[in-house]
Parts: structure tokens; C-alpha cells; sequence
């Protein structure tokens, strides 16, 4: 065991799958000599050369595109889109190729690709260096969207991303990167895909919520644990497949369900986790299902002021949390 | 020395091409007679475009390439080991139809045992996928070239810049082909590019643009053969131009009376690629009248065959509909 | 009033935007000589001429950015995307220009600009010919969206899209184009963007829908009476925004809800309809909100067998009205 | 004849531009200082750029013209408009930040009075923009020219393919800029393109692609006068490649020692443009020691007015962040 940061994981996963798989590469914009642009990739180059960490030119259709190909035949290519927000070129080489090529060949061909992206605000990066884009996705069967919230759950996942069968989209909240630090086994472990992880156990309400947004929900629940108020949180981990069974399971446990996530609401991921609720586990709730999210504005403006009331913070979601407690 | 002498061709290959060519041919019109009579709900065509791919195709390395085809390229299916049956079964959407089982349209080509990699609708989504390919085969030091076709009209989507440029900068070995007809559906190229070649275009990604007479099998092959060379030297990318024409409409769904005269249309048949090739080759002695017409007869027993086969073929079961999304 | 197709409303609607404001433009592949791979904009380069039905080149991008460039400088473009299947190459330009544009400059600039695309299966159409694309859009705020099922509701909405100060999605079923007529009232009307309609009464239960889908229901809905079981069928009609007092008015009024849509579930726009009705009107809920959807699959195969199994009909309907009636 | 005479500008105008360019630069200057200082969090730079920017604004017709930018282009936006004060507040994104008041990052300009349009971060999205607002000059037959520029590795992306293609067709009035600085953040030219220049994409489209010395402010400016005149005559568009050199790493984020030797940011710290034309005044008789003193202080002057006005402006009110996503 070692403590770790949120990006060392997932430069050692990267350094890992490499040393051990010779079809692993990575490519994408500054991922070589700089290290990557967050230095996810820092000291790459040096172990393995410029081939297997490539600097492409900067194109994102490209770099998704050119990673199809060489998936198809063989390769493990790990693609790092540098901001989640430039993600949007790549979107017909992702939905239409990547997602469709097992279905569309009858399950001929396969396409093993791995699409990094780190996304979310809080950074000071205004409206296209802060966006969640991880819901612009989750409609398209075919693809596995992961969205880790600690070092431990970002390694062990993007591990199994790269060695997954098919594409998986890998979303690294930035604002985790150097502010989340925790335990990480040594040496090589997997996690499965799909599993929601309960994150802390609880018998008022049901909390239901990923990324950044998992630590600022243990910290609203902590302060309602002093009020007396137990909250359950279960981190979805994969947002796609959703974990359905832990989900209703959460859900019935307490009959009191809050989804949270930084995204804005109309079409977000909690919709879908919503609906899944009220198919499954509808009396069993005792409340509404209420949704926390961002405002429903374009993305997430660069002036403090402006920045601060779009994000969700502890105080926003322990507010929520209290009502929902007291309905 | 000939033509064909001085490629290297010897009788059989140069009649291997022919055959190729004219079963892509009759293929293709068997497909539109069995839509016209309402069984197959459509056809899209490589009519015209035969010498254009079949001379590609055949200047391949078909155990080492790879093929990142467009919908019309039948000919380079053709050369790449697909058969009349399977053409027929795509036709009638049958579970044999080894492209996807019935799951796509017919000309949505693919089967990884022919070394042909499955393709869409959205048009130019291959070609970076042809740059992956050849990308995987320099890094495996693999002697592959990885081929891709697409129509002039395609050449102005932006995953064909991006792809040609990844492909010049790191030199990979990749045939990008455009075969040019002219027509992107109703529009015509004046209408599409502001450019005489799009030949031209390679002069922006470093590395050579060169202009073939579609209609001219063995010059499309000469120039492929050169191109395939230079790839497998690791001298990098080509774009290849056939400047050639499609006879028929765009496809089964489409009327070209509304956008090019009928004299237009004849006067292109004049310069049908087939005819041209088979009076080269009966000048030369290659062909004779009686095997012109047993060729003929042979290309049409085996379409024939392949149409009854794939007509009494079974569906695909419904209860597969949601199976391959994932690994299973 | 006139019997009108479905087809030629939206070919009456533009040539009528076109003839009272010299701004609106028609740009596509194919619109010009050839009136468009549908005919939708059939007989208009003959009134109007090519510079306003300019047949543009194959690059979607390049026709959602040049009508988004010339949109912001005081023109209203049509542009239609041949098959909305092939939106997807212009998914950044929409998302990431179109729809934040009067954002990011804070009411300085606008994108007037209204995209019309043929969508949805049952033609033969395969993969790619057949798709529901409207959920890939529906979580981006900035963007309207609009998908009317019968001719009236399509004349007066794209006339209202093409008026609209902001970017409008239409999307126009294929399959209704010639199969579905109407009364459409002669000269010029307006539809209120944003309003779904009530296209049946009933007391039983409650159908939300749209699209080809509403043909459907209220055919299962027909059949359902004769059973004694009353249907009320909601035409959501705007799926962005959505209707959100309209959809909880239908729910509550049965406190039975079945979604029904073409395009597959999971995070489709049944999941924002459900959430929404478990947000507002939970406890008025007599049975789990129901969705009927295709099925997870990356889209809608050729083979007519595979074809069937994917789509709804009034047949497969009516079961889970049924089924619902009964819970 | 010296060459601003045969360009036909006049002392007053070539002290103009010589403004903007030192206000440029001390502007960016300024704000690398507060970011450093912990004032601003972000800072993207013209430095270096000034002259390739500056010309080529000033030759634009700016009651007619518009500006489509790229994040690098204050010297363009101060030459269409823009104050000191402007900048200043998008630098503290301050409630009266012209651009988007102070929604976005510092460098995504836009402003309706100033004719410049709203840009994004997404690289090129702005090139088709400039296309339809050449487009739709030419439908309303205004002499308006459309002026885009980008980083010569954004030229890589689709939509820049795409947009020139669409202007080549229907010879629209719009001109290309390609700053080409000779990196895409760490990514050096040879692994951006595989071509010397960029200005030969220009042949893919049928339209002329030039080449211009960046750092050369006046050539600059004579080859947009051109460029420019055929855009309003009707011949359609220019792309136009300025070789330059950015003296800064890329943004407040970056650090350039990873990627390139400190002697090379020396060595293109020799042609500095704004030197360069210093130099080219003085011999001219033009700027005169004293002038350059007196510019030096006008501008320094400005620069902290401007400063401390934004730094004391008022946030936006955060109430305000729900507006106009539609029209209201
Ligand atoms: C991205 C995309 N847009 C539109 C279409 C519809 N479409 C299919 S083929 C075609 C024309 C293609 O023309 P060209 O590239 O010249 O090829 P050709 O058919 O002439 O061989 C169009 C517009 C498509 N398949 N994909
Ligand atoms: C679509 C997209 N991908 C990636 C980025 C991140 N990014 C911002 S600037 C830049 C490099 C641009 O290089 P170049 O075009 O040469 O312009 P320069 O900054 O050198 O002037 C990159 C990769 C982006 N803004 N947009
Ligand atoms: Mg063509
Ligand atoms: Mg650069």
C-alpha cells in the first residue's frame, strides 16, 4: 500500500498496462515531451519512446479515428483527449465507429479503445475547460463510460479499461487530480466494470452521486451525521452500464432518494438513474426523487462569482440533504 | 513490350482481372433487376468504377493488407476474397451475409477473414481508420499497407484532412483512393471541390498526389503497384485520384434525370471500363470471342447460383437482434 | 384548410418563410436540383434560385458552421442534415458553437439557425439510415428541439423554428412523410415552441410520447377502448424544452404513466419525462412509471426480421398499455 | 521610394500601427505580472505575434470587415476596437468585459460594436463561421470581407478543411490567417504537418495561399491590402500564412522549458517585430528617440489606468449567471 494522488494512479495504471502489455500505447495532444498538459502521462516517454507515447497533431477526430483503426487490429491504444470539452470533434468517430463496430460486424470486429478525458469545473476554466460531458454519451449502447472518484477505484479501473473488449471512455475529474490522495495496493489489481461502490453506509436518506461531487457528499453527510441525519452514499463508479441493482438497492434502503451530480439536470445522468427508480423501486419511496445539479446554462462561467454559483459545495448539498431528511 | 509486359502480368492474373471485373458488373446488375421486381430494398453500385477497383485491389498484397473500402468498391471486395454468394446474401440481407449478417445495408463491406474491415454509412469515417492500421503495422514492423477509398464528394469531409495529415507526418504506409465520378449524388464537382485534382490536395500532407485514368485497369494497377512500394519502403502515404464515372444513378433510391442529361450518361459509356479493357485484351490475344463468351456465360451461372442460394437463404433469427453490443 | 402530407408541410412551411423575409436561406447536400434525397425542399430552387437552395458540399460540419457564421450576422438558414444519422460530424459546431453562442457573449451575439433532419426507422433503412438522434442533444441547454408527428403541428412549429432568435433543432420522421396527411389550415400560422398536446382523452392511464410513436399509441389506444380501457395520449411535440406542466398534468390525471419512444432507453428522453413526473407528482403515482423503448442496441439493423424486432408497434403497445392498465 | 510609400501610408498610420503593436504587448505583458502576482488566474499571450497581427487588422476595412480571432489576437482586436480597459476586464473577468462578461477565459474575444464575433475554445470552430458571414455578404451583396485566423496546428482540424473548401466553391469573400508560430502548445511543426507551408493547403481549394514574413509588419499589411481587394472584387478567398514566433510559452499554464532550448527563444527574441519596426521608423525618420519615449509612457500609462479600473470593477452579479441562454 501507498498513498497516492488521483494522478498518480492513473500514471502508474498507464506505466503498468504498458510494461506488461506490448499493444498498449498512448497518443494524444502534448501526451510525449510535455508529459501531457496535467502531466498525466509525465515520464512516459522517457520508459517507453515516442512511438508508444505519441504526440499527435492536434485533431480529435484523429486521434479517435486513427485509435479505431489500430484497435481493430490488435492494438490497445489509450487516447487522451486533453480537455473533455474538445471531446465534441471526435463525436462521430466515437458514437458512430467506436460504439457501433462489434454490432455492426455481427461481432467480426472488435474495437479495444481507451479515451481518457479529464473533465469538470472549479478550476478557473470557464466554459470549455470545465464541462461534464460524460451525459452526451451514456444514451449510446455500445459504449462503457467510467467516472472514478478515488486513486484506488481511477488505477484499478483504467486498468481494466484498457484491457476491456470494447471502447471505454474514462473521464478524470480534474479538480481530483491533486486534491484527492488515498490508498493504493501495490502492484497490479483490476476492478470490474459496472459496480457502484457504497461509500458510506446510512439509514435516513439515500445519496446517489460520482466524481468530485462523491467527496462533497461524505463531507455534507459527516455534518448531518452531527445533526443526527445518517445518509447513505453509493458512488456509481460506471456511469455506464449503470449499476442498476446497487441503485435500487440504495434506494430502497432508506426510501429517500437525492441524486448529485456537477452537470446540469435536464437529460444529466440522474434522469436516467431517476427513472430507473421509479420502474423498480416506486413504493418503496417514501419522498420524491429529487435531483441536485447544475443550472441549466451551457457550461460554467470563468468569473469567481459567476464559477461559484454554477458548482455544487458541501453547504449546497448538505441544504438538499436536510430537506429531503425532514420530507 | 505491351502494356501488361511491361507490369509483370502474365495471361492468367491479366484474366483474373477481367473476370473480376465483369462479375462485380453483372453482380451489380442482378442487384438492380431484384430491386426493380421488389426484392431487395436497395442497391448502391460500383457500375463504371470496375477498372478503378479491381486494378487497386488487385496490385494489394491481399495476405498482408488490409482494406478500408467505400460502399461502391464491389470490384475490391471482389479481389479481396468475397464471393458472388456473399455479395447476394448482403443483397438479401441474409444471416450468412458475412459484412454483418444482414445488419447493414448492402455496400457496407467487412469480414475480417478477407482481410476487409467493416465500414458505415457516415461517409470518410474509414480513412482514419485505414491511418490506425497502417500506424499499428509500423509500430509491429508488420510489412502491411492499409488501403482506403472514398468518393471525391468525401474528400471534403474534415476526418479526410485529419486523417491524411496524422498519415504524413509519421510517413505511415496507407493508399489513400479517391475515386472520382464526378458526382456526389446530384452535385457536381464543380459544386463540391474549386480544384481540377483533388490530386492536388496530397501537396498539402507531404506526399504524393497522383492522377490515374479510372477507365484504365492496368494503369490503376501500375499506379497502385508504385504506391504499395513505396508504402512497404516506408516512404509513406499516397493519395491516388481515378478519374471515372457511375453509370447509374447514385442508387436504388435516387433518379440522375434530375441532375445529368442522358447524353451525358451515354457519351460516359462510350468509355465503359470494361469494353475498353476487354478490346485491350482480345487486341493483345488474351481473349478470344469464345472465351468473352464463356466467361460471360461462367460469370453469369455463378450469379445466378449465388441469387438462388442467398433468395432461399434463411434471415437472421430476431432473438440475435440484441447480441453483439458487447463481449459476450 | 387543404389535405396535406406531412412532407409537403414542411416544403409549404419554407417556401412561405422564404417569400416573406429575404433572410431565410435553404443550405443541404442535395437540396438544390435535386429538392433534397426526400424532396422536402422539391420545386424551391426553381422559385428562389441557387444562392438561397445552395446545394453545399459533403461536410456537415462545414454546413451547420457556415449557417451558424451567416445566422450571426442577421440571416436565418435552414440547413438540412441529409439523414440525421449524419448530424454527427457537426456535433461540436452544434454543441459547442450553436447553442452557447448567446451565452458565451452574454446576450451580444445570437445563432438563429434552424436544423432540419429526417430521422427515425422503419424504412429499410439500417444503421445508419434509421436513428433517433434527439437525445444526443436534449442535455444541452441553449438548444430547442423539436419533433412534431402530424402536418399541421410540423407547418406551424418549423415556421416558428425558422422565426425563433435561437438554434432549433427539427426533426421530421421519415416515416411519416408521405404516410401521414392532414389538415393543414390555408396561409400563414405559428405554433407556440415548448407545448406538448393532448391527442387523446382519456382516464385509465396515461401515454406520453412522440413522434411516429403517437400514430402508434393512439392506434393501441383505439383498440384499448374497445376493452373498456381509457387511454389519454400526450404528443410531447417539443423535447426541448419540455413541457413540464403538461406532463405532469397527464400523469397525475390517470396516476398511471407509460413512455413510449423509438430510440432506445437508457438515457433517452422517457428518462427526463419519468424523472420529472417523480420529481413533481410522485404521490399521485398508482403504479411505476413505465418505458417502452428499443431495445439497448447501438442502432436499427436491415435485415426486415432484426428491423421488427427493434421497432415498436401497436401491437407491442398496446401489450404494455394493457399491462399497465391492469397493475 | 521607401516601402511604407509605395504601400501608400501616410506618418500618422504607421505611428498607429506602431501603438497598437507596443500597447499589445505591454497589455499582455502586464497581465503575465498579475497572474504571477495571483491576481488573474490565466494569461494567453500575443507576444511575439504583434506585427503578423497588427498588419494584418489594419488592413482590413473595420466599418465593413468583420473579425473572427483566435485567442492570441489582441493586437487584432485593438486594431478593430478593443480598449485597454477591455482587456483589463476580461483579464479580471470583470462584469464589463466586453467580450462575455467575464463568462469566458481572457482571449476568446467578441464584441457586436467592434465587429468582432463571440469565439469559443474549441480550436477552428471560428473558420466556418467566417465562411457564412462571407456567405452571407456575398448573398446580400455588401462589400463585406470575413477575416478568420488560427495557430497554423489548428489547421489540422476538419473544420478548417471543411471551411476553406465551402469558401473555395462559392469564391467567398473571406480571408485565412494562419499564425504560424511554429508550435501547437509542446508540439513542435514537424509533428503538427508534413509540409515547409501551410500556405500550400491553399492549393486544395483553388485559391491562393501566400506567404508572409511575420515579424515584418508592412508586408503584412501589403499582402492583406491585396488579399482584401480580391475578397471585395470578388475573386474569392486568400490564405495567408505569417511566419512567426511565440516569445512565451503558451499560456500562464504552460511551461516551454520542457519542449524547447531557452537559446532558441533567445535567438527569435533578435526579430522581435516590435523592434524590428522600431528600427525601421527611427531609419525612416519617423519615430525619433523622444517619440518612442513619449509612446512608451502613453502606453505604460494606459496599461495601469486600464488596470486599476478593472481590478476595482465591479463582478458580475452572480444572479446573472442563469441569463441568456435563451433570448429573454
Ligand atoms: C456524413 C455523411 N453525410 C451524408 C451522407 C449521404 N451520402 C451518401 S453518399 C453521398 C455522396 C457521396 O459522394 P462521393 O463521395 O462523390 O461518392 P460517390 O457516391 O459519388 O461514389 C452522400 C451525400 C453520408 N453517407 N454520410
Ligand atoms: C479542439 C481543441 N483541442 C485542443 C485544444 C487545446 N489547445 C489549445 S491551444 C492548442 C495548441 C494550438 O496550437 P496552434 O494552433 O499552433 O496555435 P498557437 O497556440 O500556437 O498560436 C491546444 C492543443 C483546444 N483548444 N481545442
Ligand atoms: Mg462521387
Ligand atoms: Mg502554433
Amino acid at each position: 500500500m501507498a498513498i497516492k494522488t488521483y494522478i498518480e494512479a492513473i500514471t502508474d495504471a498507464l506505466a503498468e498496462e504498458m510494461t506488461q502489455d506490448e499493444s498498449v500505447f498512448v497518443l494524444g495532444e502534448d501526451v510525449g515531451v510535455r508529459g501531457g498538459v496535467f502531466r498525466a502521462t509525465a515520464g512516459l516517454i522517457e520508459k517507453f519512446g515516442e512511438e508508444r507515447v505519441m504526440d499527435t497533431p492536434l485533431a480529435e477526430s484523429a486521434i479517435a479515428g486513427v485509435a479505431i483503426g489500430a484497435a481493430m487490429v490488435g492494438m490497445r491504444p489509450v487516447a487522451e483527449i486533453q480537455f473533455a470539452d474538445f471531446i465534441m470533434p471526435a463525436f462521430n468517430q466515437i458514437v458512430s465507429e467506436a460504439a457501433r463496430i462489434r454490432y455492426r460486424s455481427n461481432g467480426d470486429w472488435i474495437c479495444p479503445l481507451t479515451i481518457r478525458a479529464p473533465y469538470g469545473g472549479g478550476v478557473h476554466g470557464a466554459l470549455y475547460h470545465s464541462q461534464s460531458v460524460e451525459a452526451l454519451f451514456h444514451h449510446v449502447p455500445g459504449l462503457k463510460i467510467i467516472a472514478p472518484s478515488t486513486p484506488y477505484e481511477a488505477k484499478g479501473l483504467l486498468k481494466a479499461a484498457i484491457r476491456d473488449e470494447d471502447p471505454v471512455l474514462f473521464f478524470e475529474h480534474k479538480r481530483l487530480y491533486r486534491s484527492i490522495k488515498g490508498d493504493v495496493p501495490d502492484g497490479d489489481y483490476v476492478l470490474p466494470i459496472g459496480k457502484a461502490n457504497v461509500k458510506r453506509e446510512g439509514t435516513d436518506i439515500t445519496v446517489i452521486t460520482y466524481g468530485l461531487m462523491v467527496h462533497y457528499c461524505l463531507e455534507a453527510a459527516e455534518t448531518l451525521a452531527k445533526e443526527g441525519i445518517s445518509v447513505h452514499v453509493l458512488d456509481l463508479v460506471t456511469i455506464k452500464p449503470l449499476d442498476e441493482e446497487a441503485i435500487v438497492g440504495a434506494a430502497k434502503r432508506t426510501g429517500k432518494v437525492l441524486i448529485v451530480h456537477e452537470d446540469n439536470k435536464v437529460g444529466g445522468i440522474g434522469a436516467e438513474v431517476s427513472a430507473i427508480i421509479s420502474e423498480e423501486a416506486l413504493f418503496d419511496l417514501d419522498a420524491p426523487i429529487m435531483r441536485l445539479c447544475g443550472p441549466e446554462i451551457p457550461a460554467m462561467p470563468y468569473s469567481p462569482p459567476l464559477e461559484k454559483a454554477y458548482l455544487l459545495n458541501p453547504v449546497k448539498i448538505t441544504e438538499a440533504m436536510r430537506k429531503l431528511a425532514e420530507y | 513490350m505491351s502494356k501488361h509486359e511491361q507490369l509483370g502480368l502474365n495471361k492468367d492474373q491479366l484474366l483474373e482481372m477481367y473476370d473480376y471485373m465483369l462479375l462485380a458488373r453483372r453482380l451489380d446488375e442482378r442487384q438492380w433487376l431484384l430491386n426493380r421486381a421488389g426484392k431487395v430494398p436497395f442497391v448502391i453500385s460500383c457500375q463504371g468504377q470496375e477498372a478503378a477497383q479491381v486494378g487497386a485491389a488487385y496490385a494489394l498484397n491481399r495476405e498482408q493488407d488490409y482494406a478500408c473500402p467505400y460502399y461502391r468498391d464491389l470490384g475490391v471486395v471482389l479481389v479481396f476474397g468475397q464471393t458472388p454468394r456473399d455479395t447476394m446474401m448482403a443483397a438479401f440481407a441474409k444471416a450468412d451475409d458475412p459484412n454483418s449478417g444482414g445488419r447493414q445495408m448492402p455496400g457496407h463491406f467487412g469480414g475480417k477473414k478477407y482481410r476487409i474491415v467493416t465500414g458505415s454509412s457516415p461517409v470518410a469515417t474509414q480513412v482514419p481508420h485505414a491511418v490506425g492500421i497502417a500506424l499499428a503495422a509500423k509500430m509491429r514492423r508488420e510489412e502491411t499497407v492499409a488501403f482506403t477509398s472514398l468518393g471525391e464528394g468525401s474528400t471534403n469531409q474534415g476526418d479526410f484532412h485529419e486523417a491524411c495529415n496524422f498519415a504524413g507526418v509519421h510517413k505511415l504506409p496507407v493508399i489513400f483512393y479517391v475515386e472520382n465520378n464526378k458526382y456526389a449524388i446530384s452535385v457536381p464537382l464543380n459544386k463540391q471541390i474549386a480544384v481540377e485534382n483533388v490530386a492536388d490536395r496530397a501537396i498539402g500532407y507531404g506526399f504524393p498526389g497522383v492522377i490515374v485514368d479510372g477507365n484504365d485497369v492496368l494503369e490503376v494497377y501500375r499506379v497502385f503497384k508504385e504506391a504499395r512500394e513505396r508504402a512497404a519502403k516506408g516512404d509513406g502515404p499516397t493519395l491516388i485520384e481515378a478519374k471515372t464515372y457511375r453509370l447509374v444513378p447514385h442508387s436504388s433510391d435516387d433518379d440522375d434525370r434530375s441532375y445529368r442529361t442522358r447524353e451525358e450518361v451515354e457519351e460516359a459509356k462510350k468509355n465503359d471500363p470494361i469494353l475498353k479493357y476487354r478490346e485491350y485484351l482480345l487486341q493483345e490475344g488474351i481473349l478470344t470471342e469464345e472465351l468473352v463468351q464463356a466467361y460471360e456465360e461462367r460469370v453469369m451461372k455463378e450469379v445466378n447460383e449465388a441469387t438462388e442460394a442467398a433468395e432461399n437463404a434463411p434471415y437472421p433469427d430476431p432473438e440475435t437482434v440484441t447480441r453483439h453490443v458487447y463481449a459476450e
